[in-house]
């Protein structure tokens, strides 16, 4: 028991979830995580979450236009300037080659950020609190630290069975 | 927020989370692998094989062995080209307009049509490379840092701008694609319980856990990329119409293509994607997911975009005519029209514009043999409105002492066989090893989206 | 012949130390030799080949004092023409003709000026102001003569080392880059990760720099040095006997091709010089044997330029003034000849694009009116060879 | 053992061109100098290194860098005048027994690898025909005879010198006939030779045997004149020419002649509005026909009856007698009016071998009083000397068994005689059969001994084929097989130790050298007479002998069914070049087809007798042709081309088409191609025929531009409306128009002068190293002639006027191909070429689907060392015809006009290294240099007075499809038709 250092809340269904943790939060018990089978947009607004990846991408996708420009310019202006059939040789058409490298970096990059701040890579090890999470049960995680004596856990035991756990488990990770 | 008593139910029979992991996974999870799969994974590879020889025909002898001259010098190759390019816009036009738009719909297909993007557009990209004929000098098409000067490549030349869109958008759709299955892998390196597959498809997921923080990211990379991914659609097959746009030929040269060409693409992909679904639900029992109501909404698109394409037809008469150019009209009006080509114009224009029309009656567009039938129709009309507008232009140009006509051989016909057996195989090996829907996204929309069920209710 | 030129040479040095103040002072009253004699020199190259001056007896007469002992006009026919003069029937020409067993002096196209200058040349005996004498260099030939390794070469040696090291490192980080990845995918045996990251990228890196290395290299053959089937060293005939390379290449000013010489050619002076100092009779009697047999010297090419390219050498050598040495290297230097230059395209276009064109001194340029006035106004202070389309493809490629 | 270094190893006399060579050196052929070979597909650009035996080409063995050794092999001894890497040029003289030109020899590593026209010719002046250029792959044809034959066996010169000098002397001694056969003979050194010959063995029989003589026109002169000539005729001089069956143009006689003179009479340059026009009546479309300002379909049978008919018109208008003629509709008013017109000013022919009509002509000409100005009898042409009667004497002689052996020297009877199966029975029987032959072809067969002649470009030999106009044949390189010159055979059975080129030598110093008072000395003369390659001797008579009439009859034209007319075509003449694939595969430029001939019926005789194209029908119930529908074809009339259907020419020529030889009218024992009836039946096969176009009329576009004399001289532009169009349009560009500095080079084709003779086509096949397909390709649309001569018909009916418009790269400023070529193979060069790199061209070819020209060629297959195309490119010694400045264009990847850059290139490094300006007119492309009818002008535009920028700068000047703003180099100058509008 002593060992043991986080209290699992097993759920059946995504709005009780989100439900018992409002109530955790409103009884301040720190929620760590929350393991679901698909996206609970409801539990992200209780637990405050929030992401920057959107402000990278677009750097990224700026990066893209920038330097897709810089090196069609270097090229084909300044390197080595070749004329196609009388065109000047900084033309429009740029502005497709542009376009399209924009979209290829904002995504690669995007996508490898994600990876970076998740720890995301193939073969990570996992240990998952309760591995029926990715199936159809939703697990709320709450650390159970030092000072948290026998009649704290029972009580947020109780606040989970009341708020709809189907089971509520020790375990340590 | 989706109601279901306006819009119907997208799940049907009582599913709970736990049965949309069992169905998803199930074939995966199965030791045996059913027999008909082996059946049309032979019948693919032979046809992949006859592919090969064309292929080795080429490279070793040239592209003498094909039909073409000094007048046509694109031919099939080109044709499948844009042909497949169009098919693979399916997918992204799913999952991608469909994820921005929310449209909850979209959940049980995107994934195939993904899965089908991926493989149309690498059978795409195959032909560029082939058309050459000698493939060993592909890499000249990229600017890379050489000791030619350095020597880079033509940057306002529309083939350039091809080879990076094309490269661009299978980057871009793979990446979203496999992204969106990383959850799922999860999920069956959690059920599976074979060490083997746990390995793999832990491998496989990247260590997905699905804590809320991770949702919370996963969710929005995957917006941003849809978001960016978005405009692809439109701009990869604009840019392939610019491959005939920026040309000069009659016939070629004209502003109509880039939309023209989009709509077409899309028309073809929706028209394929319905093929592949009435097959898989089909064969895999998923009648419950892809519902009828699915068939039926993209029956209503399809009529919608061969409306489109019938106008873009009757346009580019028209502005042959108004143009008043001689040469144009006549590529319109005697080449294409009632000259060597007619059969190709006529098919096309009756594949494309017309027959899809009968899913005007409900009867029809509810008869999945019929929509089955149909479908086929608009994938070879679209086949011919590439034939006709590569073939048809090239062969009446400017001077008429170039006049020639063309007609493929078997090493062209080979080819294109061998990539629809490439497509098929790919689209197999999906069915067999990756989760062939979004179980995640499914379960995802299975509350809101289906009839009260009971795990549900007695929790009230 | 090499060894004895030298030793014959360095004392000539010796000898004419003493002049050398005299000559600075005399030429420098007389200038207008200055030019002349310079070109003298270069011209001289070509005799110096079967005559010294005071060297006593070559293949030829030692010219010391033949200036005075013939007359200027008979002189000058003769060095233009020898064998005419022979055919002719001209006493003096045949009693020299017999006297070195009747090998006959090959007829040098040298203008009546430009004979009368060496002439001068051979009177001041072959020696020229300071200036000058920098550019004929004997510290050079002196070091040449030494079996030292020459410069060219040793290069030429360390890439070739430095590309085989290259590959090894190669080889060892694809190696150390498997690791890692099976590391992380499955063994997990490196707890601390960044390691792995640090072993990947640098691998990646060290891949990239050598497939770089090798495919540049492809279709290339820098440091090429081939074994050629006769011992012959430019080291000796270029650097120590101070022959004119277009005495030998002679067509590199009206021709595309430099020329590989004749046999003919060689029997100009190997028709008198039996042994060579290194060699022995080995080497040169090869060129007797190819004639014998009437069968050709098959020399194996060095300086290979890629595939479908148009060089001219009358366009380089005559037209753009360019030295041999800025593409061939210090061919006199080297024993056994090399390619230095990588002759690749981006090396033609670097000079194409910052070398100056003979723009104003070749009425050819007339027609190029715009750039004239730019040149004029000074908008533009010197024309490369790119501004008159020296970048064009058609330039080599048709 | 001196010698043996100081002197080349064989002694040949000869001059290079503008260069005083001191040297008497022939160098070693065989040994290339300085140059590296390469391996195969890696770049075959300098293939040509590996002939026969010596192949110096790449060792591939593993050097330090997996790069191929190449040797660079220096000659043992190099002649002063052989630089490496530099052409020399030879003057010499092409003649075949049918053809006379006065050429340049391009030689390069001592290979002669073009022929270019002479400009110092005062007969043909700088000019070819397609044949004279592609005579020189002749030299390097695999067929050729590489040693003696003994009944088919390899000898050497010795054995059979003896054993046929034996036979002679056996023949001498019981006096029987030795029947000696040539072609027509115009060398005055040779027919004194052979008068020598004849001399030493008086049994010998000398007969000159053409294929197609003109005996019938010396006959008429004779008893009109009483002199056994072909006049020399100056269509210069003539206002009006009237052609009957003349293909003056194409192969009539001196056809490069009459081009040039044609040419001059209708040029438009510098304001010049005067013009000369051109009525044809002929039975076939020709090439002369094509070019006529008015043309007329007659019968073979109607031609006497027509001229005739146009005879008496003339004469009743002159207040002469009229002869009895019979009824013929075909209106000959317009003719007469203006042959009245331009009396003394102008020219009647007649193509047809018929003394009957031929002696009409002379009539006709008479009374216009053209002899003395158009027509000069003074200065003989020697050409066709040939007579079907010694050629019947000789036969009847062989079969009666008075004769004992025939010796055939450039002749094949056997192939194009009409009584080829009498003759080959009959010569079965000599004992002594000799040939001179230089391929194995079908004489030779019979023959028991083949002494084979050198080719005319290893040979010594002058030439005289017009009264005083003589000319040199000079060796331009070693013979390159154990060959020797006929004249040196005979030499050496007539005993004597001499060359033949002494032999020549010597006859000049004696007989010809004091003719003239220029050279004081000989050596100077014949030095001088090598270097030009021509001298001339003015002829002394002045006054036209007097004309004797004749009373002229014509039998009434028989309405006798099917008439043929069989004719000779431009490229294969006789059938000489049957072997040569790049005659093989030059388009008609007529009917545009290639590598068969076939039989032409006019589109409405087709629909009588539901003939479709390519339908095989039989002639006379025995020869199977497929049929060509001809526009232009005379009704009720067929015509096939003779010169086909080898069957010893070779790997290219066997079997290619049929041999009508046999169909030839010898009625009256005079050869006429014309007027032998025929049956046809359709039969249900089809053949196959391997057309360049496939579409015939322009449907409207303004491709080719016309205009009639009248509206040219009231405004110049007139037919040139689009132009004025274009001109007032602006703002066609978001782009500045392309600026240029020093050079922009331009070309120009005049298609008034152009005939459509298509000798640039071969021409610059020869210069480009372009590749022969073959017939299957050029069916599929994959011919790679870089210049395509279009022909378009105004309608597809029976009488359509004919354009001819030969298309190459136009080098457009604004180029559309450049812009499309992802890898930056195309781009423009600063002086205006669009240039293309073929070794980083990656074959998408979508430069070709751009170019509105359609001039673009890719290489569909490997051409070079490809046994599935045997052709010069396939053999190391057909290799050696290539240019060693030009790539030879590998599998996939596109080709096109350069505008011979090389040439360009090669031209400005010499003003360069001469410290000069570079003049106009330096730089001749290929297609320019012989162009027979001076239509193709080049040079740069950037200088306003150069030759090219003055043809521009007239109202005539217009752009092909300019509309498209492509803004090309290459200018057309409007046709002008001299008739009423």
């Amino acid at each position: 028991m002593s060992k043991q250092n986080q209290i699992l809340g097993v759920f059946n269904d995504p709005d009780e979830v989100s439900e018992a943790v409002g109530k955790l939060l409103q009884n301040n018990i720190q929620v760590k995580d929350v393991y679901s089978p698909f996206p609970l947009e409801h539990v992200w607004e209780k637990l405050k979450l929030k992401t920057r990846i959107p402000y990278a991408t677009f750097l990224y996708g700026a990066f893209g236009t920038a330097g897709t420009f810089a090196f069609l310019y270097w090229t084909s202006v300044i390197n080595y300037p070749l004329i196609y059939g009388g065109k000047p040789t900084n033309s429009l058409s740029f502005i497709v080659l542009m376009f399209v490298l924009t979209i290829l970096s904002g995504v690669i990059f995007t996508l490898a950020t994600y990876l970076i701040r998740e720890k995301m890579w193939p073969g990570r090890e996992v240990n998952m609190p309760d591995s029926r999470s990715t199936d159809d049960k939703f697990v709320i995680v709450i650390e159970k630290d030092k000072n948290m004596d026998d009649e704290a856990v029972r009580k947020i035991d109780e606040l989970l069975k009341k708020s709809g756990a189907v089971e509520v488990n020790m375990s340590n990770v | 927020m989706y109601n279901v008593k306006v819009r119907g139910v997208l799940i049907e029979g009582n599913k709970s989370y736990h049965d949309i992991t069992q169905d998803v996974n199930g074939p995966l999870l199965s030791k045996t692998t059913p027999n008909w799969w082996w059946m049309a994974a032979f019948v693919a590879s032979s046809m992949l094989i006859w592919g090969v020889w064309g292929f080795y025909n080429t490279v070793t002898v040239g592209t003498g062995t094909w039909g073409l001259n000094n007048s046509v010098s694109w031919g099939w190759a080109i044709i499948n080209f844009v042909w497949w390019i169009g098919i693979g816009h399916a997918g992204t036009a799913f999952s991608i307009f469909l994820l921005v738009l929310h449209q909850k719909w979209r959940t049980s297909i995107n994934r195939a049509a993904e899965a089908m993007t991926i493989f149309a557009v690498m059978a795409a990209g195959m032909f560029p490379l082939i058309h050459m004929g000698r493939v060993w000098d592909g890499f000249y098409a990229f600017p890379y840092p050489n000791t030619r000067g350095p020597l880079w490549t033509n940057f306002n030349s529309p083939l350039f701008w091809d080879v990076t869109a094309i490269s661009t958008y299978l980057t871009a759709s793979f990446l979203f694609w496999y992204v969106g299955m990383m959850p799922d892998f999860a999920s069956i390196r959690d059920r599976t319980v074979s060490k083997i597959k746990k390995k793999i498809y832990g491998i496989l997921s990247f260590g997905w856990l699905g804590s809320a923080r991770g949702w919370l990211r996963f969710e929005s990379a995957a917006l941003l990329m849809g978001g960016l991914t978005a405009p692809l659609v439109v701009s990869v097959h604009s840019i392939v119409a610019m491959d005939f746009a920026a040309g000069i030929v009659p016939g070629w040269h004209s502003t109509i293509f880039p939309p023209f060409f989009v709509v077409g693409a899309i028309f073809s992909g929706f028209a394929m994607v319905l093929t592949l679904m009435i097959i898989v639900r089909k064969v895999y029992k998923y009648e419950e997911y892809v519902t009828r109501k699915h068939l039926d909404a993209i029956a209503r698109v399809l009529t919608f975009v061969s409306l489109i394409m019938g106008v873009a037809y009757v346009t580019e008469i028209f502005i042959a005519w108004y143009s008043n150019s001689p040469y144009e009209m006549y590529v319109f009006f005697k080449s294409r029209a009632i000259g060597d080509y007619a059969f190709e114009f006529w098919a096309m224009i009756v594949c494309n514009a017309i027959i899809p029309q009968l899913f005007w009656f409900k009867k029809i567009r509810t008869n999945i043999t019929m929509v089955f039938i149909i479908s086929i129709f608009i994938n070879i009309g679209m086949w011919f409105e590439r034939f006709v507008i590569v073939v048809t232009s090239l062969s009446k140009t400017w001077l008429p002492s170039t006049w020639h006509n063309y007609s493929p051989t078997t090493t062209e016909v080979a080819i294109y066989v061998g990539t629809l057996g490439f497509f098929v195989l790919g689209i197999l090996l999906f069915l067999r090893f990756l989760p062939m829907m979004a179980a995640s996204e499914l379960k995802g929309i299975l509350k809101e989206t289906s009839i009260v069920t009971e795990n549900t209710k007695n929790h009230e | 012949m090499s060894g004895f030129v030298n030793i014959r040479r360095r004392k000539i040095l010796r000898l004419t130390v003493p002049l050398f103040l005299f000559f600075i002072l005399f030429l420098t009253s007389v200038s207008s030799y200055l030019g002349q004699t310079a070109e003298a020199e270069k011209n001289f190259t070509q005799c110096k080949a079967c005559h010294t001056i005071g060297g006593g007896r070559l293949v030829g007469p030692d010219l010391k004092g033949i200036p005075d002992k013939y007359p200027e006009a008979w002189l000058i026919k003769f060095i233009q023409n020898s064998q005419a003069m022979v055919k002719s029937g001209d006493k003096e020409a045949v009693k020299i003709f017999n006297e070195y067993n009747k090998i006959p002096m090959p007829s040098h196209n040298f203008t009546d000026a430009q004979v009368k200058d060496i002439l001068l040349y051979i009177k001041m005996g072959g020696k020229l102001p300071a200036g000058a004498v920098a550019k004929n260099a004997p510290a050079k030939i002196a070091s040449a003569s030494a079996q030292t390794i020459s410069p060219a070469e040793r290069y030429v040696q360390e890439k070739r080392e430095g590309s085989r090291n290259l590959a090894i490192f190669a080889i060892v980080s694809g190696v150390l880059l498997l690791l890692t990845l099976v590391d992380l995918m499955f063994t997990h045996y490196m707890k601390a990760k960044w390691v792995n990251y640090v072993v990947l990228l640098s691998a990646l890196w060290i891949l990239g720099e050598w497939s770089w290395d090798y495919t540049t290299s492809l279709g290339r053959q820098q440091n090429y040095q081939p074994d050629q089937p006769i011992w012959f060293s430019h080291k000796v005939h270029a650097g120590q006997n101070q022959i004119n390379c277009e005495y030998c290449h002679f067509t590199a000013e009206t021709s595309m091709h430099a020329g590989i010489p004749p046999a003919s050619v060689c029997m100009n002076c190997h028709s008198q010089v039996k042994s060579g100092k290194r060699t022995g009779k080995k080497e040169i009697a090869k060129i007797y044997a190819a004639i014998k047999e009437n069968k050709p010297i098959e020399w194996i090419k060095v300086d290979n330029l890629p595939d479908f390219v148009y060089f001219n050498h009358e366009q380089h050598v005559k037209v753009g003034k360019l030295d041999c040495t800025e593409c061939h290297g210090d061919v006199a230097q080297m024993d056994q000849i090399a390619q230095v230059k990588d002759l690749s395209m981006g090396w033609c276009l670097d000079c194409h694009r910052s070398h100056k064109v003979q723009f104003t001194n070749n009425k050819f340029y007339g027609a190029y009116k715009k750039l004239h006035e730019e040149l004029r106004a000074g908008k533009i202070d010197q024309v490369t060879v790119k501004m008159i389309g020296g970048e064009n493809c058609s330039k080599c490629h048709y | 053992m001196e010698k043996k270094y100081w002197q080349s190893l064989e002694v040949y006399k000869e001059m290079k061109r503008n260069t005083v060579s001191d040297s008497e050196a022939m160098p070693e052929f065989s040994i290339d100098g300085l140059d590296e070979s390469e391996i195969k597909g890696k770049s075959s650009r300098r293939d040509f290194l590996k002939m026969m035996g010596f192949s110096v080409g790449a060792v591939a063995l593993v050097s330090s860098c997996q790069m191929p050794v190449r040797k660079a092999i220096p000659l043992l001894n190099r002649p002063k005048e052989l630089i490496p890497g530099v052409p020399n040029y030879y003057a010499s003289t092409f003649y075949d027994g049918d053809e006379y030109c006065s050429i340049l020899v391009k030689t390069r590593e001592s290979r002669p690898i073009k022929i270019e026209g002479n400009d110092r010719s005062p007969i043909s002046k700088r000019g070819t025909t397609a044949r004279v250029q592609a005579s020189v792959l002749n030299l390097y044809d695999d067929e050729r005879l590489k040693s003696p034959l003994i009944n088919g066996k390899q000898t050497s010169w010795k054995i059979i010198d003896k054993e046929i000098k034996a036979k002679l002397e056996i023949l001498k001694n019981d006096n029987k006939e030795v029947i000696l056969m040539t072609s027509t003979i115009i060398s005055p050194t040779t027919r004194k030779l052979l008068d020598e010959f004849v001399k030493a063995y008086p049994n010998v029989k000398w007969v000159q045997y053409d294929a197609l003589p003109m005996s019938a026109m010396r006959k008429a002169n004779e008893t009109n004149f009483g002199k056994t000539v072909i006049p020399f005729y100056h269509f210069e001089n003539a206002d009006v020419m009237v052609g009957f069956n003349a293909d003056f143009l194409g192969t009539w006689l001196m056809p490069v002649t009459f081009s040039k003179q044609f040419a001059k009479g209708r040029k438009l340059k510098d304001g010049q509005t005067k013009m000369s026009r051109l009525y044809q009546f002929e039975t076939n479309m020709s090439l002369t026909g094509s070019n006529a300002d008015y043309r007329y379909q007659i019968k073979p049978s109607e031609e006497a009856a027509v001229l005739l008919k146009l005879y008496n018109t003339l004469a009743k208008k002159t207040g002469n007698s009229v002869f009895a003629a019979p009824a013929i509709n075909t209106n000959v008013n317009r003719v007469a009016n203006d042959l009245l017109k331009s009396k003394g000013k102008s020219l009647v022919v007649s193509g047809t071998n018929d003394l009957q009509i031929q002696l009409i002509v002379n009539a006709i000409n008479q009374l216009l009083g053209n002899y003395g100005t158009t027509i000069d009898l003074n200065t003989p042409v020697n050409l066709k000397q040939g007579m079907e009667s010694d050629m019947m004497q000789a036969m009847s002689s062989i079969q009666s068994g008075k004769a004992g052996g025939i010796l055939f020297y450039n002749v094949n009877p056997v192939y194009d005689c009409i009584h080829k199966d009498n003759l080959k029975k009959a010569i079965k029987k000599l004992p002594l059969k000799v040939s001179f032959a230089t391929t194995p072809d079908e004489t030779a067969q019979l023959c028991d001994y083949v002494c084979p002649d050198n080719n005319y470009l290893e040979s010594w030999d002058d030439a005289e084929p017009a009264y005083g106009f003589f000319s040199f044949t000079q060796p331009t390189i070693r013979p390159i097989f154990n060959t020797r010159q006929f004249q040196d055979s005979l030499l050496t059975w007539m005993g004597t130790e001499q060359t033949f080129s002494d032999y020549l030598e010597t006859n000049w110093k004696k007989n010809f050298f004091p003719k003239q008072e220029k050279y004081a000395g000989f050596d100077k003369f014949w030095f001088q007479c090598k270097q030009d390659g021509v001298f001339y001797v003015a002829s002394q008579e002045t006054s036209q002998p007097a004309f004797k009439p004749t009373r002229l009859k014509v039998a009434k034209p028989g309405n006798s069914g099917l008439e043929l007319a069989l004719y000779e075509k431009i490229s294969m003449g006789t059938g000489k070049y049957a072997n040569n694939p790049w005659l093989q595969e030059m388009p008609d430029p007529v009917s545009t087809a290639t590598w068969d001939n076939y039989v032409t019926v006019s589109p409405a005789f087709a629909k009588a007798k539901g003939l479709e194209q390519e339908d095989v029908v039989t002639i006379n119930d025995k020869l199977e042709l497929p049929v060509l529908i001809q526009p232009g074809q005379t009704e009720g009339t067929l015509g096939i081309a003779i010169g086909y259907g080898r069957s010893h020419a070779g790997k290219v020529g066997n079997d290619v088409g049929k041999n009508v030889y046999g169909l030839i009218n010898a009625g009256n024992g005079i050869k006429n191609l014309l007027g032998t009836v025929v049956t046809l039946k359709k039969t249900s096969k089809t053949y196959p025929l391997a057309l360049t176009q496939t579409h015939h009329v322009m449907e409207g576009r303004p491709i080719v531009r016309e205009t009639v004399l009248g509206s040219f001289v009231k405004n110049p532009a007139s037919g040139n409306e689009e132009h004025e169009k274009f001109l007032k349009s602006e703002d066609f560009s978001l782009y500045p128009e392309p600026k240029f500095d020093a050079f922009q080079w331009g070309l120009s084709i005049d298609l008034n002068s152009c005939t459509g003779c298509s000798n640039c086509l071969i021409s610059c096949q020869a210069e480009n190293n372009v590749a022969v397909v073959g017939k299957e390709q050029v069916k599929r649309g994959r011919i790679m002639q870089w210049i395509r001569v279009d022909r378009y018909y105004s309608e597809m009916a029976d009488d359509p006027e004919v354009f001819h418009m030969p298309v190459m790269c136009q080098q457009c400023d604004n180029a559309p191909c450049e812009n499309v070529c992802p890898v930056a193979a195309l781009s423009h060069s600063d002086e205006g070429l669009s240039q293309v790199t073929y070794n980083r061209c990656i074959g998408t070819r979508y430069c070709m689907n751009n170019c509105p020209y359609k001039v673009r060629r890719f290489n569909w297959y490997e051409y070079v060392n490809n046994n599935s195309f045997d052709y010069n490119m396939n053999s190391d010694l057909g290799k050696l015809v290539l240019n060693p400045d030009v790539t030879v264009r590998q599998r996939g990847v596109v080709e096109k006009c350069t505008f011979c850059v090389q040439r360009i290139q090669e031209k400005k490094l010499q003003a360069k290294a001469e410290d000069r300006e570079l003049r106009d007119g330096d730089i001749l492309t290929a297609c320019q240099q012989s162009c027979p009818a001076d239509a193709i002008q080049f040079g740069n535009l950037m200088d306003k007075k150069s030759e090219v920028s003055r043809t521009n700068d007239t109202g005539r000047m217009y752009h092909l499809l300019e509309s498209l703003h492509t803004l090309p180099s290459l200018s057309y100058l409007t046709k002008v038709r001299n008739k009423e509008a």
